[in-house]
């Protein structure tokens, strides 16, 4: 019951929990091969990657942000604001690339916003996240409007469209590659930088933290921006899947990626986590999601297996620390 | 400590009041003799669908132009008690009456009985109330979903004679009368022409074009050999439209189907342009966006002046029109979404750029 | 019936995967008696009273209570059975007034609801006894530790327990704040309870204890009336060190050696006039390779200095960093100057527990650990490993967590981080806080080899010895003004004077 | 002594805010909008935010454990559905209402099995159960609003008013009152108190923290359900879509009203002028007519400002030496 103990134990539940996770996987994995319709296919595995790629690339720098003890529940409405906004921009004539600066620099924005209410104003992440939800969301709508519909579908260039569903060798979707690329980036950063270890730092103990001059302003508003960042750049990799721009985009989102990085082992309380248990939360979910709809099941009971999943997996952690 | 605190408040409430006061003020104006003849309601399931706007929009056009009416229009942002509480406060406004379209048919019920008590009429609109006691405003979608099956099953079999008919389906769900209309209709119609043809599934895709795509293209990994697909919507038909170009298929020569066909409904500016891209492979929808709203707007006058008795169910029905690659012409279309999107641009130009 | 045997602990084994906490204790303790229990950080103390209230389950051996064989499933059954704790991290509710918590867990109710509670007088009557400054309203979150102490304890004697345990009971203390907490204790006796006492210090196992049991790696190694001790130490003094003797196997004594002064030294860092909330014009000089201790009683405005120092809080008036005036206004601005801190609260404010040694140390520098801007794995193991060695750490391996190691070695831990820094003015909060003698030594003599190495430091604590032996200026402080600068070694440096300069300014 | 004082002070200074900020926000409605100002309004508003009342009542208490319950809104739509089947299958209301209630306090208990006796995080347990309550609500309904054949009395519950007062503002009275008295006078209060503000010194005290937890679960199980069954009075129908984010709504009204996410110190008062706070913004901008789209911008826009007061406020408190001052 003291400190000592409880941390101890929890640090230990680290392992174990990827190893009972990965097990679920395997799980899941092994009685799709054999039980659904061309489950066992390349083109399913990329399928499912891709499926999960932006829950992924979110939740990479999610993750860090949550190791600090803070969270974003504004992700969904920032990617939809830059997706409207991207869209927006190109239709008026803005350049591709210059737009895609614009907008993710505007999502960056979000972040600092989300920042400077948790970090300097100390607002419960809660609270402030969850007005950005609204407010990002609200505009998202209004731009949209002000573009003469509930959507920015007709107009956009062609060839950017196509862009978002290139298949590299034929085979393996872009998007695939672009969270390949940014989960090795934060791979990086959570082992290798400065930026990493104080993450770590301030969600274990804040004022030992202050104490030792690691800028705690600084690191929680440089993660809420790399969140913010990420959420706009998958707002526009969206837009260029989708081939238009809807404001209801990417609704619910913030709720999958705390989910995947709660079932990866991340505790809400900051202090503690890792990317690859993120990874596997993710796939697990993403799993669970691509069987159920190979079996054509309705959503209905899709929602009751997700809640399943979660409880489940953590359930069967706490009784194999029971046992240890 | 204090005197912060009551800065800080008086200063951000100023300010939120300034933006209400800002966007509040421009709906008051340009009526004949400065005020309006009548004042009534318009309560839309959700703004997010760019349907719905359409018809909000409309209504308070046409409100104005042709009976100096002011509309308030309410958003139930898809929610029981946002729907009902926006019924009271349309009530407490006092306006002459309130045209409502929500899924729930209980609630319809209820809220027209509410209102009926304050010597409010009620017209409703899209889904029928659980019971029939007020005009109701209804767009044929059943006849033209099924005209789509079919002309979707005869462009197949015409491209692939004797491969049958494999279809899949977005809806919202399982909503009974969306069944009826909708989904079920346009299955009907596939398969009036080919009695062989199979429905693969039939999925809820949120009204949401990216989960529409995700589901899809789980939909295709399970049965590849999927060849009409129809979206609940347009969104879900784009959504399925873009499942399919990202594993390569979606793809026409001239209207002629080498991979599959896509019906979306609603028949707003996005679908329009995916229809007459002579290589994309969506290429069916219907909607009535204009003549419904009219109808409601119509109705409640008609109800406030006592031309209608607000206690009797009389459906009006208005055509919802359908629009294919094949049977109609992009003037049409571009003269549908002018009167009933509002749409400035020309649609050859969406075309020629989505074709691109 | 003062020589009953209230507690009997026969061959008591705790194991742990892969440690033997407690290794075959047993002893006794009689009935209204003060019964010490010494021992290292780490030689199974606070195990054996988790064994004692239940909170672990002992592997083998048996506990008499009152005769009666005792096994308390949880820390319920051990409180039902009159045994009570007093943990270092204290167990009150800020939220709740003094009443409440003394009530709390107990309340008298009907129905659920609570009932104004009848014997309150009772427990007014021994609050009042204890301490009369507190009062049943007052909200606890708004009391010193020493009062919430008080608290506990009254909860204690007001669950009419026969046997309270105290960990570390004056840890947080001030002298005056320990006086006080003995008298208590002495009450305590009165009323018939008998006080498991566990310390460091041996003069409050002179000054309170009837007993004193020796641990050590988990195993008893003596039982000792203290009175024949200190008789002993009467007579012959070098006989007093047999207890030191027994606890760590080696002696220590700690006297003040003036240390050789390298010429003038040059100042370092100048403080003139600082006020704020709590500081009147306090003025102090540091010079290189000095040690400079701050003392007083609690409030009397030495943890406030440090605070200002390292730019925690505000502050009105000038402080020069080798001549230069610096504005310290933050942590980052106040290591920028040149300063360094080892706060006093080392769980709260010194170390990452979750991580393990090797990330903690450089975490104030964390530049000494980059290649390139990264991380620089080998870096951070010899880094590591060099301070494990220099500062003797107690550690399996350096990727142990920082949580499983003993206070001192946390301790030595945070000073590690703090050296790190290679700043060149060290604060030094109460730095052997809860550490035990031997590593007390041990940081002792690190600092002394810092200062001689040409850094100023700065000392705050509470515990005179300390100040009298590590020192070679004292600033007495008093009610936030400096009462006087004394030179160790000069006569004005003995325990009468300093008493009577913070007590009562003059 | 400073410190009852500083007490009081806090409490009060807290709630003034709230009250302050309705008050700004009533004068300012009053005067942009003519049909704001009056009884029967306002007794729309009271019946817009009652089942968030009534819910975040209980839900204050489990916050001040520093638990909460994602899963309230699911509970309502399951309890609604089920509440409309039994109705529609001919179970007289009362019975079936019971019976309902029955089964959302049954929803209410695995809560808090799995996070009182099971340790499960509350953010996982609550969370898990949304998901699973949700899909039970559609799986009995398959989907559809349950409405046929439904006795027309069940929508008097939310119609009907008792000495010129709708039923739901009794309510609102009702289980305020009710949880005031707990929160401030009876064990359960005190010992939430305890859990959220120091659970060892609540363990030692021996309390059972766990039994705590889970009796507040099912309790706020219990008025979930019991907002359910008002949500289908409503219309008259059991819709499984209902309920939908409901238990933000909650949350935010607890929040608003200065409970603190970690647990300790929480007032249902605050609670309500939370949840009336976000009941007039969206009544009063409709009434405004103003876009759905900036209403969800300026609701941002307040919550943050009404948070950062209460941090002010805090703040101040905590100089006042009401918490630890840490560096």
């Amino acid at each position: 019951m003291t400190a000592m103990v409880s941390s101890a134990g929890r640090r230990r539940s680290m392992d174990v929990q990827k190893i009972i996770l990965l097990a679920i996987l395997v799980g899941i994995f092994v009685f799709l091969s054999l039980a659904a319709p061309n489950f066992f296919a390349i083109r399913n595995f990329t399928n499912i990657l891709m499926q999960v790629s932006v829950i992924v690339m979110i939740a990479s720098a999610a993750n860090l942000l949550m190791i600090t003890g803070n969270f974003d529940l504004s992700v969904g409405s920032v990617l939809a604001f830059c997706a409207i906004m991207h869209a927006y921009l190109t239709k008026q004539g803005m350049p591709i690339w210059a737009s895609i600066l614009a907008c993710v620099a505007i999502a960056a924005l979000w972040g600092v916003f989300n920042g400077v209410m948790v970090g300097v104003l100390n607002v419960t992440p809660v609270i402030a996240t969850i007005a950005t939800m609204y407010a990002a969301r609200g505009f998202a709508y209004l731009i949209a409007r002000w573009d003469g519909g509930a959507n920015i579908t007709a107009g956009l260039p062609q060839n950017f469209a196509e862009f978002g569903r290139t298949m590299l060798f034929g085979q393996v979707p872009i998007i695939i590659l672009f969270m390949v690329v940014v989960f090795a980036v934060f791979f990086f950063i959570e082992r290798k930088t400065p930026l990493g270890r104080f993450s770590y730092a301030i969600g274990g103990n804040l004022s030992a933290a202050r104490l030792s001059g690691i800028n705690v302003v600084g690191v929680i508003v440089a993660l809420y921006v790399l969140v913010g960042a990420l959420a706009g750049l998958c707002g526009i990799i969206q837009v260029s899947r989708v081939g238009a721009a809807f404001p209801n985009l990417g609704q619910g989102l913030e709720f999958d990626v705390i989910v995947a990085i709660v079932l990866g082992g991340t505790s809400m309380m900051g202090g503690e986590g890792s990317l690859v248990g993120m990874l596997l939360g993710a796939l697990v979910v993403g799993l669970a999601a691509n069987g159920l709809n190979l079996f054509g099941v309705q959503y209905f009971y899709q929602t009751i297996t997700y809640g399943v999943i979660l409880i489940g997996a953590v359930l069967i952690d706490l009784a194999v620390h029971r046992k240890a | 400590m204090k005197k912060i605190l009551l800065a800080a408040l008086i200063l951000s409430v100023a300010v939120a009041a300034l933006v209400l006061v800002g966007c509040a003020k421009k709906t008051d104006e340009g009526y004949v003799g400065g005020k309006p003849t009548y004042v009534v309601g318009h309560i839309v399931y959700t703004m997010e669908a760019q349907y719905h706007q359409g018809i909000a929009k409309q209504i308070v056009e046409y409100g104005k132009k042709m009976y100096n009416a002011k509309v308030i229009v309410l958003d139930a942002q898809g929610k029981d008690e946002v729907a009902m509480s926006a019924v009271e406060n349309l009530i407490q406004q006092k306006v002459q009456a309130i045209s409502l379209h929500y899924p729930n048919t209980g609630l319809t019920t209820a809220a027209i009985k509410m209102a009926r008590e304050k010597g409010i009429p009620m017209v409703t609109t899209l889904i029928r109330p659980s019971e029939r006691i007020a005009p109701h405003v209804q767009p044929l979608e059943g006849p033209s979903s099924q005209m789509m099956g079919e002309v979707a099953a005869k462009q197949w079999l015409a491209a692939h004679p004797g491969v049958t008919c494999r279809v899949f389906i977005l809806d919202f769900g399982k909503f009974p009368q969306i069944e009826e209309m909708r989904t079920g209709a346009f299955f009907q119609g596939v398969k009036n022409v080919d009695p062989k043809a199979v429905l693969v599934g039939q999925l809820n895709g949120f009204s949401s074009t990216e989960k529409s795509m995700q589901i899809t293209l789980d939909a295709l990994q399970k049965e590849p050999r999927i060849n009409i697909i129809f979206g609940g919507n347009d969104e879900m038909g784009l959504g399925a439209l873009a499942a399919c170009q990202q594993v390569g298929r979606g793809k026409m020569k001239d209207g002629v189907p080498l991979t599959e066909v896509i019906a979306g409904l609603d028949a707003n500016i996005s679908a329009m342009a995916q229809i007459y891209n002579p290589n994309s492979s969506f290429k069916l929808t219907h909607g009535a966006v204009r003549d419904n709203a009219i109808a409601e707007m119509d109705t409640m006058i008609g109800m406030i002046t006592g031309k209608i008795d607000p206690k009797k169910y009389a459906e009006t029905q208005v055509l919802s029109r359908e629009f294919d690659y094949w049977n109609s012409t992009m003037e049409e279309a571009q003269r549908f979404l002018e009167v009933n999107y509002l749409f400035t641009g020309s649609l050859k130009d969406e075309v020629a750029k989505a074709a691109k | 019936m003062s020589d009953e045997i209230l507690v009997e602990v026969r061959n008591l084994q705790k194991h742990f995967p892969g440690v033997r906490a407690l290794d075959g204790v047993s002893f006794c303790i009689r009935r209204n008696t003060v019964h010490c229990i010494v021992g290292e950080n780490g030689s199974g103390k606070s195990t054996f009273i988790k064994t004692l209230t239940g909170a672990h389950q002992r592997t083998a051996g048996e506990i008499l209570l009152g005769g009666r064989p005792f096994e308390p499933r949880s820390v319920g059954a051990a409180i039902g059975s009159g045994i009570s704790v007093l943990y270092q991290e204290l167990n009150v509710v800020d939220d709740l007034t003094v009443q409440e918590n003394l009530t709390l867990g107990k309340e008298q109710s009907l129905l659920g609801f609570v009932r104004k509670p009848r014997g309150l007088e009772a427990v007014k009557e021994i609050l009042l006894s204890l301490d009369p400054s507190i009062h049943l309203g007052d909200m606890v979150g708004c009391l010193s530790v020493a009062q919430k102490q008080v608290i506990e304890i009254a909860k204690a004697v007001s669950t009419n327990c026969s046997l309270l345990i105290m960990d570390e009971p004056t840890a947080a203390l001030s002298e005056q704040e320990v006086g006080r907490l003995f008298a208590i204790i002495r009450k305590l006796k009165e009323r018939g309870i008998t006080v498991i006492y566990i310390s460091h210090k041996l003069a409050e196992v002179f000054e309170i204890g009837d007993v004193v049991t020796v641990l050590r790696d988990g195993q008893v190694v003596d039982t000792l009336q203290v009175a024949e001790i200190s008789r002993a130490c009467r007579d012959v003094p070098e006989s007093c060190l047999r207890i030191v003797r027994l606890m760590l196997g080696k002696v220590v004594v700690e006297t003040y050696v003036p240390r050789p002064s390298t010429g003038p030294a040059r100042t370092l860092l100048e403080a003139r006039n600082i006020n704020n909330t709590k500081l009147r014009g306090v003025s102090f000089e540091l010079a290189e390779g000095e040690i400079l201790g701050f003392y007083g009683l609690v409030g009397s405005g030495k943890t406030e200095v440090a605070r200002v120092l390292y730019g925690i809080d505000e502050y009105e008036g000038e402080i020069l960093v080798k001549g230069a005036r610096r504005d310290l206004r933050g942590v980052r601005c106040a290591l920028g100057a040149g300063f360094a801190m080892v706060p006093e609260e080392r769980r709260a404010d010194g170390i990452f527990a979750g991580l393990s040694v090797r990330e903690n140390i450089p975490m104030m520098r964390i530049g000494s650990i980059l290649a390139k801007g990264l991380l620089s794995r080998g870096k951070e193991n010899a880094l590591a490993d060099r301070y494990i060695a220099s500062m003797s750490i107690a550690v399996r391996d350096r990727e142990q967590k920082v949580a499983l190691l003993s206070g001192g070695n946390q301790q030595k831990v945070v000073i590690s981080k703090c050296l790190n820094r290679e700043a060149e003015i060290l604060l030094m909060d109460e730095p052997t806080r809860g550490v035990d003698v031997g590593a007390k030594h041990e940081i002792h003599e690190i600092i002394r080899s810092l200062a001689s190495k040409g850094r100023g430091i700065i000392v705050f604590t509470s515990e005179m010895p300390e100040v009298l032996h590590l020192c070679d200026r004292i600033v007495l402080m008093h009610e936030g003004q400096v009462g006087e600068i004394v030179a160790n070694g000069s006569p004005a440096a003995n325990s009468d004077h300093i008493m009577s300069v913070v007590a009562g300014g003059r | 002594m400073t410190a009852t004082r500083a007490r009081a002070g806090f409490a009060v200074d807290q709630k003034l805010i709230l009250i302050g900020l309705l008050l700004v926000i009533n004068v300012f409605f009053s005067l942009a909008s003519p049909h704001f100002f009056a009884v029967s309004n306002y007794f729309n508003i009271l019946k817009s935010c009652a089942m968030i009342v009534i819910t975040g009542a209980g839900a204050t208490l489990l916050m001040m454990t520093g638990n909460f319950d994602l899963s309230a809104g699911s509970n309502v739509a399951l309890t609604g559905v089920v509440y409309a089947l039994l109705a529609q299958a001919g179970v007289p209301l009362f019975a079936a209402g019971c019976i309902a209630l029955a089964g959302g306090t049954a929803f209410g208990l695995i809560n808090g099995s799995l996070v009182g006796w099971l340790n499960v995080p509350p953010f996982i347990a609550s969370l898990g159960m949304m998901y699973i309550g949700r899909g039970l609500a559609l799986v009995v309904s398959d989907g559809s609003v349950i409405v046929d054949r439904i006795p027309p009395s069940m929508l008097r519950i939310y119609q009907g008013t008792l000495l010129g007062m709708p039923y739901l503002a009794w309510f609102i009275v009702f289980f305020v009152a009710v949880f005031m008295v707990i929160q401030r006078r009876t064990l359960l209060g005190k010992h939430a108190l305890a859990t959220g503000g120091n659970r060892n010194a609540a363990f030692f005290s021996g309390i059972n923290t766990g039994r705590i937890v889970f009796v507040l679960y099912v309790i706020v199980g219990a008025l979930a359900a019991f907002s359910g069954i008002l949500t289908a009075a409503r219309s008259g129908a059991g819709d499984p879509r209902s309920g939908n984010q409901f238990e933000f709504d909650v949350i935010l009204a607890i929040m608003l009203g200065g409970t603190r996410l970690q647990g300790g110190k929480g007032s249902v008062i605050g609670t309500l002028l939370g949840a009336l706070v976000v009941a007039v913004l969206d009544n009063g901008l409709n009434m405004l007519n103003v876009l759905t789209f900036w209403q969800s911008i300026v609701k941002g826009a307040i919550l943050v400002m009404a948070i950062l007061l209460n941090e002010k406020v805090m703040a101040g408190a905590r100089k006042r030496g009401l918490a630890r001052a840490s560096a």
